[in-house]
């Protein structure tokens, strides 16, 4: 009977010294929080963009250690740009937010965190870099795919993620769209037919871009994924002589947004510093690092330093002539819009 | 027996085992706090629509087929893990073997596994380029992006449920019922399906349920397996996420309310069932 | 009522041992057959539907030989994520035991109206989809929540914080430890614990000497599912957490992350970090049953 | 009969009634039972025989009516308070514990002394015959012996009162026989007033003083087995009984 209870108590006592154990873990990791005196910045911001902030972020610490003698920190958060937006409006404390679209931006406007006019805050609509969409496939391009029209011939394995839920993939969409919109004249139905076509060699639907990336690259399926342009050079760059970037005739330009959140800013008394972060990614060593992180560098100077990295002949098509976000989302992608109307029978 | 009707039927009365007041009090605020509470904030957020709007995005043509896709997919993987689980527990329970202790340990992988892990890796062992995948594919098979590939992925994520649930049963179990009806001249087949399934029913129907709400529920390991192609291999959950995406917050939870109250019914009847069937094996 | 005797003369009340007693030489050759054609398929299903996907991720961990690997692994953030997640589990075990614990003594020991309701509630959690589990405490307290005004104005913060991790954590695992000790007490009955109770025992005695000891096994194993889950949850902490790196992301978001940014071998290596832990928990209780058992005899 | 009602009851049950879900379990019952009296409760299953022994011990409570034991009315009175000693029909051994913990425990919740516990252990060991079976755990013991250790727990803290729930239905016929007479000389020995549930006739003929049918809750008619066997008082009780086979057991007594 006593050997039982010691052996019921060994249990306990693992469990207890487990939990001990964790609980020193914790608060450590609390305690780490505040290391460093100066202020610190959250920037929330989307899925690939975490080695540009990283490098970013040290550039930018000690520009700003110069100038104001201050040692500041940058906390990072990456995500889906949709997802991130949301987690902004629900509570989290970003002071920046650096987003895949304007329209994420939009959203957290909307919920009173930044005030109107921050399209106009900074340079080039707050895009201080910018991407656009391009063909990633396979080494040899044996299905000769050159532009839009080659996606719609049959036997074309189309990847590309959902627009539903990649804000990302809204780029997509959009693209191919202004493409046969120019091709027909501005024919809505004409173009509508197109797409369909289009998405009917979609073999995948992946949920977001990485997803997609991953399905074509790691998984074989498909001739051919739409991909932003940043994305494309990632995938060339961790494999090799496997795949082709491909320019078409007609893209559009993705403009990641950036934006003080002003209203985390200012409970934070970070908004002089959070302006000076977004201004600083105009600086030209800023831009430089943008190019070399396969961004298009908004200084027309720095991008022609990476002309030979970026196809700059490419007829790009911008969000404007769709309307604006509020106009293209709501013919394109809101429920029972455009893009669901392709999927219905 | 009559004791064991009487208990049954004892359902009032004092309570002389001590710690009632105290195991009440700590069960239901717990389950109040830490469940309960958060809980209703579904229906607060579905309650900010008006009924026809509810019902108009609870029964879209999308979202109807999301239910469908992720309610058969999850039935069919739980039925196949309700056959494979049970297999595995009676394998690890009756047999001694090399190798044993290696295989139980490997039932709790899957919950350590993070979902977005075993998605990826799930699709590239089962796409046409994969291991398995490409072995199927000789016979015209395709698995990932198809609604079987949304069903590896829920069998992956449910196989622990029904191991352990039917375990701790079939190691408790009687070996005489199986020795009693050996000398009655019964046969293995018979024995197994006449003497032991029964015994064990309740506990696999536990698992089952498990399985089958875990399968309606799972989105990280699905969505990469899936295709997402609507109508086709759109799951409930990712409907959900492209409400969301839109910033619906109204919508969102009102899938979320339909889902839930779907499991949660699901899962009464699965409890009555279980509790009703141990009633009767002990009277 | 030979049934009831024949109970007790097999079991001595946790299985552990009856195992060895259950397995006995095959009588014939036929039941040999089935023997080996069954351990056949359990093991042909085990590898393809898990050993297999492991595979995977320990060679996709190492595609970039071992200095990567270890890059990986023992990166700044990675350790950071790693404290994150063993914290996360040890506060879910922690408060699923105890509720674990509790709740089934209460159904299971004790009759009374709405025990059913009870106990369908408590496995809720299992049937939610994780993706809504994060969601629902947004809901509660985030800033579009009804409660987050009030815990603005107190400065609270519990979502995209570490608090929300943890809750989010205990909220996916919460029925788990229940769910292994239930049935265990539901099938042993309350006769000890009312001819204990009758000579005059309290809550405490009747708990330790008498209950305990018929759980301890389930207990453990609920422990096990429990870390296990814990550690490997990803969809509702995604949804809470606001992946604000070092501070609030676990292991599986870091994985996540990793991946996002095409850093595909790191996002394995880390990913092989859980399974390595995983490992170590399977291992941990290999060791304590065999201690125990050693102790028994 | 009517003579009982004048010496004093150690155990008295006025007017109990008791439902569970609208089945009657106890309708309007009355009895007493005589200090060191021996007393059977016999009825056929689902008479309700099982549920006045779970409320003499405080294991239910009636819905109404008064339970008195040695004349204290002990409805609000805890079952541990009680001076009872319970054996239940399935024993509830301690599984966890040996033989002699099991004995032991009642001692130890009463913080007795442990050169005490010690000694009234093994008096008792002693007493069931089980003096070198201390060590075991119950699942290494047969049925008879498992009945025995369940005995001598429910007796180590002297109770006033004995309740026994069909303490010989697990038990094949041969060993019952033995235990049966074997049961009846302890009592005998301790003289406890005991209280035993039975839906065997023959095991309360030969064991008890008095017997109580019961039937569908209700109390059909009390006496001695002699007093049950050859004036039934009502059409179930003999119809219940099968009077030529006490005939023959009688005279043989």
């Amino acid at each position: 009977m006593r050997k039982n209870w010691g052996k019921g108590l060994i249990a306990l006592g693992l469990a207890v010294c487990v939990f001990g154990t964790g609980c020193t873990y914790g608060s450590d990791g609390n305690a780490r929080d505040n290391n460093g005196a100066g202020r610190e910045l959250l920037n929330v911001s989307y899925d690939p963009t975490r080695e540009f902030y990283a490098s970013y972020n040290e550039l930018f610490s000690e520009y700003w250690r110069e100038k104001s003698g201050e040692e500041i920190s940058v906390t990072q958060s990456h995500g889906g740009s949709g997802s991130q937006a949301r987690s902004v409006i629900e509570g989290n404390e970003a002071d920046v937010v650096t987003l895949a679209l304007a329209r994420d931006v939009m959203a957290i406007e909307q919920a009173g965190l930044i005030e109107d006019g921050w399209l106009a805050e900074f340079e080039g609509e707050s895009a201080p870099y910018t991407s656009t969409i391009v063909f990633l496939v396979r080494k040899g391009n044996e299905k000769e795919i050159k532009d839009w029209d080659d996606l719609v011939r049959e036997g074309v394995g189309v990847i590309t993620p959902n627009p539903k839920t990649s804000g990302g993939a809204c780029w997509n969409f959009l693209a191919a769209w202004a493409y046969w919109q120019q091709q027909d004249g501005g024919d809505t139905e004409a173009t509508k037919e197109y797409m369909k076509e289009l998405y009917q060699n979609v073999l995948v639907l992946d949920s977001g871009a990485r997803g997609a990336t991953n399905t074509f690259v790691e998984n074989g399926q498909g001739d051919v994924l739409i991909a932003w342009e940043n994305e494309a050079y990632l995938s060339m760059q961790e494999y090799p002589d496997q795949y082709e970037i491909v320019t078409p005739s007609i893209s559009i330009l993705a403009q990641p947004s950036v934006a003080v959140v002003d209203g985390n800013a200012k409970a934070h008394g970070t908004e002089e510093l959070a302006k000076a972060y977004l201004e600083y990614l105009y600086s030209e060593d800023a831009q430089r690092l943008a190019g070399e992180n396969f961004y298009r560098p908004s200084n027309e100077k720095i991008l022609q330093e990476f002309s030979g990295q970026f196809n700059l002949d490419m007829n790009l098509t911008t969000i404007e002539e769709f309307g604006g976000w509020d106009a293209a989302y709501e013919t394109f992608f809101n429920d029972g819009a455009i893009f669901d109307q392709i999927y219905e029978n | 027996m009559e004791q064991q009707i009487i208990k049954v039927k004892n359902k009032k009365g004092v309570k002389v085992i001590p710690g009632f007041k105290l195991s009440f009090g700590v069960t239901v605020s717990m389950l109040g706090l830490l469940v309960l509470i958060p809980l209703a904030s579904i229906f607060l957020g579905a309650g900010k629509l008006e009924f026809r709007e509810f019902i108009e995005v609870v029964t879209s043509r999308q979202v109807l087929s999301g239910y469908a896709v992720s309610f058969t997919c999850a039935f069919a993987a739980a039925l196949i893990n309700a056959v494979f689980g049970l297999i595995l527990a009676w394998v690890l329970v009756r047999y001694d073997f090399f190798g044993k202790r290696l295989m139980d340990g490997l039932i709790e992988l899957p919950f350590a596994l993070p979902t977005a892990v075993a998605g990826i890796s799930l699709t590239y062992l089962y796409s046409d380029k994969g291991w398995i995948g490409a072995f199927f594919d000789h016979f015209g098979i395709k698995i990932a992006y198809t609604r079987i590939g949304i069903m590896v992925a829920m069998i992956f994520v449910g196989i622990p449920f029904v191991v352990r649930s039917v375990q701790p049963v079939l190691m408790k179990m009687d070996r005489q019922y199986e020795e009693a009806a050996m000398m009655l001249g019964a046969g293995s087949g018979t024995i197994f399906f006449r003497v032991v399934l029964p015994e064990l029913f309740p506990a696999l129907l536990a698992g089952f349920g498990l399985a089958l709400a875990r399968g309606i529920g799972e989105y990280g390991s699905v969505v990469f397996i899936a295709g997402n192609i609507p109508y086709q291999t759109q799951i409930a959950p990712l409907l959900i996420m492209t409400k969301l995406e839109q910033y619906k917050y109204a919508d969102a939870t009102a899938i979320a309310l339909v889902l839930l109250i779907l499991s949660f019914v699901l899962m009464l009847a699965i409890n009555s069932v279980q509790l009703s069937m141990q009633k009767f094996c002990k009277g | 009522m030979s049934k009831k005797r024949d109970y007790r003369e097999y079991t001595k009340g946790d299985g552990i041992e009856s195992i060895q007693k259950v397995v006995r030489p095959p009588a014939d050759s036929s039941s040999k057959i089935v023997k080996y054609s069954l351990i056949a398929v359990a093991a042909l299903f085990l590898f393809v539907m898990l050993v297999l996907p492991l595979f995977v991720v320990l060679v996709n961990a190492l595609r970039d030989g071992f200095a990567a690997f270890c890059d990986a692994v023992f990166d700044e953030y990675t350790v950071k994520a790693l404290k994150l997640t063993l914290s996360a589990t040890v506060c879910s075990v922690a408060v699923n035991t105890v509720f674990g614990v509790f709740a089934s003594y209460l159904l299971s020991k004790f009759y009374f109206r709405g025990r059913q309701l009870l106990a369908a509630l408590i496995d809720l959690p299992f049937s939610i989809s994780p993706v809504i589990a994060g969601l629902i405490f947004i809901l509660t307290f985030g800033n579009v929540g009804w409660m987050g005004d009030f815990l603005k104005e107190h400065g609270i913060k519990i979502v995209f914080a570490v608090p929300g991790v943890l809750l989010a954590t205990i909220f996916v695992t919460f029925p788990f430890v229940f769910r292994e000790l239930f049935p265990v007490m539901n099938a042993q009955g309350r006769d000890e614990e009312e001819a204990a109770a009758l000579m005059g025992a309290g809550g405490l005695t009747v708990f330790f000497r008498i209950t305990f000891p018929h759980i301890k096994w389930a207990l453990l194993y609920g422990v096990i599912l429990c870390s296990a889950r814990a550690m490997g949850e990803f969809g509702a902490v995604s949804v809470i957490s606001g992946h604000l790196r070092g501070k609030t992301n676990t292991l599986p978001l870091h994985v996540e992350i990793l991946y996002n940014e095409f850093n595909t071998t790191a996002a394995f290596a880390v990913s092989s970090i859980l399974v390595f832990l995983a490992v170590l928990v399977l291992i941990a209780r290999t060791f304590a049953e065999a201690k125990c058992r050693g102790g028994e005899e | 009969m009517q003579g009982r009602g004048r010496i004093a009851m150690y155990v008295e049950l006025k007017n109990i009634n008791k439902t569970f879900d609208g089945f009657l379990a106890s309708n309007d019952v009355n009895f007493g039972v005589e200090a060191g009296h021996l007393a059977a409760l016999l009825g056929p299953s689902g008479s309700g025989k099982t549920t006045i022994l779970r409320m003499i011990a405080g294991l239910d409570a009636p819905d109404s009516g008064d339970i008195f034991i040695n004349g204290e009315r002990v409805n609000d009175l805890a079952g541990s308070k009680r001076g009872i000693g319970f054996v239940f029909q399935n024993y509830a051994l301690f599984r966890y514990m040996t033989v002699a913990d099991n004995i032991a425990f009642g001692l130890k919740v009463k913080k007795q002394k442990k050169a005490q516990i010690k000694e009234k252990v093994d008096e008792l060991l002693e007493l069931i015959s089980m003096k070198d079976l201390g060590k075991r755990y119950p699942h290494q013991l047969s049925g008879g012996q498992r009945q025995r250790v369940a005995f001598a727990r429910a007796l180590a803290p002297d109770p006033k009162l004995l309740l026994l729930d069909e303490p010989f239905a697990a038990i094949d016929a041969k060993v019952r026989r033995e235990l049966r007479s074997w049961l009846k000389e302890m009592i005998g020995r301790v003289s406890v007033t005991s209280i035993f549930v039975t839906h065997d006739q023959e095991e309360a003929m030969e064991v008890s003083d008095t017997i109580i049918i019961t039937n569908q809750g209700c109390v059909e008619q009390i006496g001695t087995p002699e007093e049950i066997c050859f004036h039934p008082q009502t059409d179930f009780v003999a119809d219940f009984i099968d009077a030529a086979r006490f005939e023959a057991m009688m005279t043989i007594r």
